[in-house]
């Protein structure tokens, strides 16, 4: 599956975009940060105010108890601030 | 005909005439025409810039489905959003709506819904650039953003 | 520095794109630009034009007094507003109100206040120039337009 | 004082502007009305539907319960159809 990040997660994360392999034990979008928390130090912190995640699918703004379904790409970003 | 917004995500500035006269040119339908000029802001003198992050092809799709909700609550005769992103100084222009229809409340309504629900779906980020010293922080979202959107549901 | 409102009662038509210029130009302190452009409308096809009475003198007396108390009653940067006379064909400019401030929300109310006060208080009157033979009535005034300005009281 | 007209009021007298000199009875905005629709048939049909006339003194927008006290103009029209 496609991650992308934007804004101070992606600054923490230290990439843009990655490319991983979804364990079959995850469902949702929230298993898909715990997944995520575990790769390195640099995920762990880029999640660590878990309230401050905003979470795309697929382009598509979603909850964390979405199901993940067919969806190719997830995107984390801290609250929007454009116009 | 249904209309169909023109939705936009670019580097460049915008000509808020050009985009006007495009929804009024050759009718005799539309009473008003609200245009919503956002700018980059710097009260304190301590910005050279502010550079706006967005999610490519996000930021369209969410735009156009925010311009497609405003054309389904108000009866418009055009819709227009630009937002730009890339290092934007002091001044100068970040994003711009122009509402038209055939009476008033209708436009103001659905600029104003249009900069609230832009605000907080429209997948953009600002962050400082300062006079002394490289990048500041990212610009936080207010909470007030969350309570204006509100007022729309 | 206390803001103080450009009114302009004039034939001529007026241009929006140097409007908001004026009050955006050179500042930092601008956040949000709100214009308000009426048209002359004419869906039937009845319509050569409107021709717009106006008590001169009074017509700049009572706009400047509503800008004023929009001053005082938002946050305001820089106000403009704009009224023409004499005959104005479907599809051409009528009135334009622009808001400038820091905050969008200031910009929106203030110019949407000013619209919906100055069609009930403002002393213009729209009399109809028809396609088939010569003048037509003149426009009765709406009851919903005193909805409207009792929304701001 | 001087009177003035607009719109369909001024259609209606026939002239768009007249200078009267105002009898000792005539006190208030609503007296003014009433001195104004003894002039002729036109004064009196402009006036006929009197709750649609709206009144300004010197200018400013008044009630017909206003007294006229100095004010030198006194103008009368439809409700405004402007913007």
């Amino acid at each position: 599956m496609n991650i992308r990040y934007f804004a101070w997660v992606r600054e923490r994360v230290g990439v843009e975009e990655e490319t991983i392999d979804l364990p079959g034990n995850v469902k949702t979008v929230a298993d898909l940060i715990t997944h995520l928390k575990g790769i390195d130090d640099y995920h762990a912190a880029a999640f660590e105010e878990e309230d401050a995640i905003r979470v795309a699918l697929d382009q598509v703004h979603v909850e964390t108890d979405e199901e993940i379904g067919d969806a190719r790409e997830a995107a984390f970003f801290p609250p929007m601030t454009g116009g | 005909m249904p209309v169909v917004a023109k939705v936009k995500v670019q580097l460049e500035d915008f000509d808020v005439q050009a985009e006007s006269h495009r929804l009024t040119s050759g009718r005799r339908d539309v009473g008003a025409l609200v245009s919503f000029t956002g700018l980059c802001r710097d009260e304190a003198g301590t910005l050279t810039a502010l550079e706006l992050e967005h999610y490519p092809g996000m930021a369209e799709a969410e735009l156009s489905r925010i311009a497609g909700e405003a054309i389904e609550r108000w009866p418009l005769t055009g819709l227009t959003v630009i937002h730009r992103y890339g290092k934007i100084p002091p001044g100068d222009n970040i994003v711009l709506v122009v509402a038209a229809s055939s009476h008033r409340r209708a436009a103001f309504e659905a600029a104003d819904f249009l900069m609230d629900y832009l605000k907080t779906r429209a997948p953009f980020w600002k962050k400082e650039h300062l006079v002394e010293g490289g990048t500041g922080a990212w610009v936080e979202a207010k909470a007030g953003d969350d309570k204006d959107a509100a007022r729309w549901t």
